[in-house]
């Protein structure tokens, strides 16, 4: 019979790599939501490439995580049997998707994030992150290419587009300062080489957020202050059912192989 | 009708009876033109909402292998409408025209979409039965006299054919995994078993347009031959799994070298095709709001390729 | 270790117990959440009433069933421990709340139909369905006359109101016809006077319905084809969704008590 | 100041000296009216704020009587905001403006409301420490100097202390159940504590407002009083529930009589209060979603209304 995994107390490693995994998951379930109901094909197929390429970078790093844990733990068992205060991606990966807008803005203040992180974790000491972030850079760099270039088409596309974009830029603002908090866990990983002090990545992500917002036409928002918890297994009540929805089946057949 | 017309219609018959390819820019008769765009559009429309069903249990696969092996076949199938409604433009009529018929209610799709996916096995089903019957179709499409339709069959059967072996896998791991599991996809084998058999169309006694798509060579086989390769083919799978097919008429026939079966309810067949299923509404409600909460998606792309357009221009 | 409670081949009593039961639960549930965004807080509380009445029932119900079924099984495994074909809900109850004119249409459809049933109910000759129908009358009496006084307010009152509650009231019609759809269970605990043969309910139904839409100045709605299944575990999409959120911190605690 | 005024103003003190209650019709201090006005709808939005992290978990409720009974304590809360909406409009301010401030931003609510409910363990805790606190709060409302506000309190306490031993109950299941159970509690303890000592407001030295609704018996009690109160009360139910409130400098202060506690980080407070606390935009939205797609009730409510008066008049 599957017992829950908690990660009270786990060690720096654990962690580490569970926000990495975690983070990939739930931003892939978010935007496999919106699979079958995009504006147009082209673009419904745009964002599953996407959804595709976060999951397939979770289950790396779920398998990770997996190993660390012994030989009884799978990558399924990370996924689906652990609460809200076991999970520790970043807070804005769990926000709703809204409209196209939203979804839009999210995917890219969080893909020029991920896209320093893991430029920088591509030298990570780690040999299991350093082979998955050299993996996976390449399909995050298309990401960030992707929405940069979309969030300026909707920012420099018509009055109506212009508007929500950014409103829903605004919206997320104050989400995006946890990419940059860091804590006793980032700061351990970092000192050891095998993780990224994520303060390190703040100006770069401002630049480029800034040149292309720029390039969009688009006011880059003001915020004095920033959500802060997902690292550290506080979320939004979003959360709890994503969860529900995407953990009922496993739990509900707990003794089922799939 | 006009002699010359009478002429040109001959020699199309002749060019197709010759195994040649018809191909967009060639002449055509205007009822060949006709039923390609009604029959491409129909499979393009039933690639896309067929997406709906399934796509209702990414978020809740039960391993993360099987979520993103969905997510793909899902994704998978909104490329086969691309493809297919590129086939129907060949043919001069755009997307745009072609999405707003299916919104309107004016285009069909496939009817079984319009049977809900009620639990995990539903996605085994769908990719065994749904997938399996729409392969027997498709494969003869391969063969079909229009070159563009011709060409997107071979690509998307390639796909459709890993998908089908994707589904029966599915079923395989819950037919011999827990009997909660083994009833679930029993409980599937139940519910998708007749409108499978649907999905061929119906008898050929009944089926008034399909001896001229024979004629043409859109179609090579009716539609109770095709029905009845895929129950041949279907039967000993089943059979494999341990599954019983819900059809007590259902027995090998040595002398046809077929199995027998029993009677289709076409009633309910044609109560939902006229929009009377479980979930017509569900459906088309899904893509029209996709549509119009896309607009200014939409519009916003094309405003922005004009503007640039521009500037390339003046520059 | 709680283990799943399946009803496929269970006996009619239980069946029928659990279609009334589960009924309840789904349509309480529904209604539940709308609470905190109802349209005034009048309404709220006047909508959150019902769905309290109708999880009263619905505990009574199972109460009953769990009987039926022997001393280990309680309440809360029936309601947290079926999966979707395992439940017999009518369809109707599972449909998504949509906008207030949508849930109010419903309300109205099915509190009539509600209110013929449990009347008949009060004479059942099974004594615990009896107790609880009595018990439960003067509730469902109510909560038709609530309905039905707003069908006629929104009927009658603008224009918007009227358009709204007719779209909705079309809508939802095709979801009525399992309220009169009899199957071997139902007509062996009406040949035992423990149930009701529901085609019985039909004409007092469609009179009230005329003489209300009437009042409204609504049209009757018509259709020649009707949903069906829910009674004998063939759902919506929805119900699975529902399940998931409701079942989802039982099923990931199963060892521990509330 | 005329003298006139200064007069009634005496006349007014001396009133509320004397352990009388001010009624809607006498004359009342601007500023007395004001103050009321404002803390009256801040408690009448606290209520209706307060309804949505609780109702947050109503479907997800792990029993069918747990489900039921916060339903029916999220709705108390709504009858709480009604009472008071009314005593608002006693002086002279009509609930649909009141509402408007909230939903402009203009007016303020409890913070406490803006922290996530994030398991169920939560419920439990805002019934014992949240609604404890607020209890601490109305009890000595209860003998406020303005009738209809005082009345309201005297029927609003009686639920609360309800509700907030069914919090209790709730935290005590927990604690006493499985070690998953007594985390989860734990942790609601850790996350709610502060909060709820800051629900308490800023202390007396930064509490301006304090000292006229003292003289004027609008408060009877200071806010580190009540705060002092609260926290007495509540350690030893921690400690018999086997819980560890999240304050290392929390201790029994024998020469006081009072437990000493640790500093309150009320940085945290004024942010969260001015609108950046993790679910602020989430309350306001949810509130103003409700409130715009209800326009067309309430709409065609006031229309059927003013027909049937209508009818009523011409009959």
């Amino acid at each position: 019979m599957k017992k829950n995994i908690h990660t009270q107390g786990a060690d720096h490693r654990l962690i580490y790599t569970l926000r990495l995994a975690d983070t990939a998951l739930i931003l892939g379930q978010r935007l496999s939501e919106w699979c079958g109901h995009g504006p147009e094909l082209e673009l419904d197929i745009a964002l599953s490439n996407i959804a595709l390429d976060q999951l397939g970078h979770a289950r790396m790093l779920y398998q990770y995580a997996a190993r660390q844990l012994g030989p009884d733990v799978t990558e399924d068992d990370l996924a689906f049997f652990r609460d809200t205060s076991s999970f520790h991606n970043l807070l804005i990966t769990e926000l709703p998707n809204g409209h196209w807008g939203d979804t839009l803005a999210r995917q890219f203040l969080f893909d020029t994030y991920n896209y320093y992180l893991y430029s920088a974790l591509c030298k990570s000491t780690d040999d299991d992150i350093r082979a998955i972030a050299q993996k996976a850079i390449k399909e995050i760099t298309y990401h960030a290419q992707w929405s940069a270039e979309w969030v300026i088409r909707l920012g420099d596309g018509t009055e109506e587009s212009h508007q929500k974009i950014q409103k829903s830029l605004d919206d997320l603002w104050m989400w995006t300062g946890e990419f940059f908090m860091a804590d006793d866990v980032d700061m351990n990983m970092a000192d050891i080489g095998a993780g990224v002090n994520p303060e390190t990545l703040k100006s770069a992500w401002e630049s480029k957020v800034n040149e292309i917002l720029s390039l969009a036409t688009l006011t880059v928002p003001q915020a004095n202050w920033f959500q802060k918890g997902g690292k550290q297994g506080r979320h939004t009540e979003y959360l709890g059912y994503i969860l529900a929805e995407m953990q009922h089946l496993p739990r509900m057949y707990p003794d089922a192989k799939w | 009708m006009i002699n010359e017309e009478k002429e040109m219609l001959e020699r199309f018959q002749q060019y197709v009876d010759g195994e040649n390819k018809v191909e967009p820019k060639d002449w055509m008769p205007e009822a060949y033109r006709k039923t390609l765009i009604r029959q491409i559009s129909q499979h393009a429309h039933s690639e896309v909402v067929g997406m709906l069903p399934e796509a209702n249990w990414i978020t809740r696969a039960p391993s993360l292998r099987r979520k993103i092996t969905l997510l793909a076949k899902v994704q998978d199938e909104a490329g086969h409408g691309l493809y297919l409604y590129s086939a129907v433009e060949t043919l001069g009529v755009k997307r745009e025209k072609t999405i707003e018929d299916l919104l309107s209610g004016k285009a069909k799709y496939s009817s079984i979409f319009n049977y809900p996916t009620l639990t995990w096995a539903d996605i085994g089903a769908i990719g065994w039965l749904v997938d399996g019957a729409a392969i027997a179709n498709q494969v003869m499409l391969c063969r079909t006299s229009y070159g563009p339709y011709a060409r997107a069959m071979v690509r998307i059967c390639k796909e459709e054919s890993f998908h089908q072996r994707q589904g029966y896998e599915i079923m395989m791991t819950l037919a011999f995994g827990t009997p909660e599991q083994k009833a679930m996809a029993q409980d599937a084998l139940n519910r998708w078993w007749w409108p499978s058999l649907m999905m061929f169309g119906p008898s050929d006694d009944n089926s008034p347009n399909s001896a001229l798509s024979m004629k043409w060579k859109i179609k090579r086989k009716s539609n109770d031959e095709l029905r009845q390769e895929f129950i041949d083919k279907t039967v000993p799978q089943a059979e494999y799994l341990g599954l019983t097919i819900p059809d007590p008429h259902l027995k090998w026939n040595e002398e046809r070298g077929h199995y027998d079966f029993g009677p289709i309810e076409w009633e309910e067949f044609y109560n939902v095709i006229s929009g009377n299923g479980p979930c017509n509404k569900q459906r088309l409600d899904a893509r029209r709001k996709a549509h119009e909460e896309g607009r200014w998606v939409r519009e916003a792309a094309a405003a922005f390729a004009r503007k640039r357009a521009m500037e390339m221009q003046e520059a």
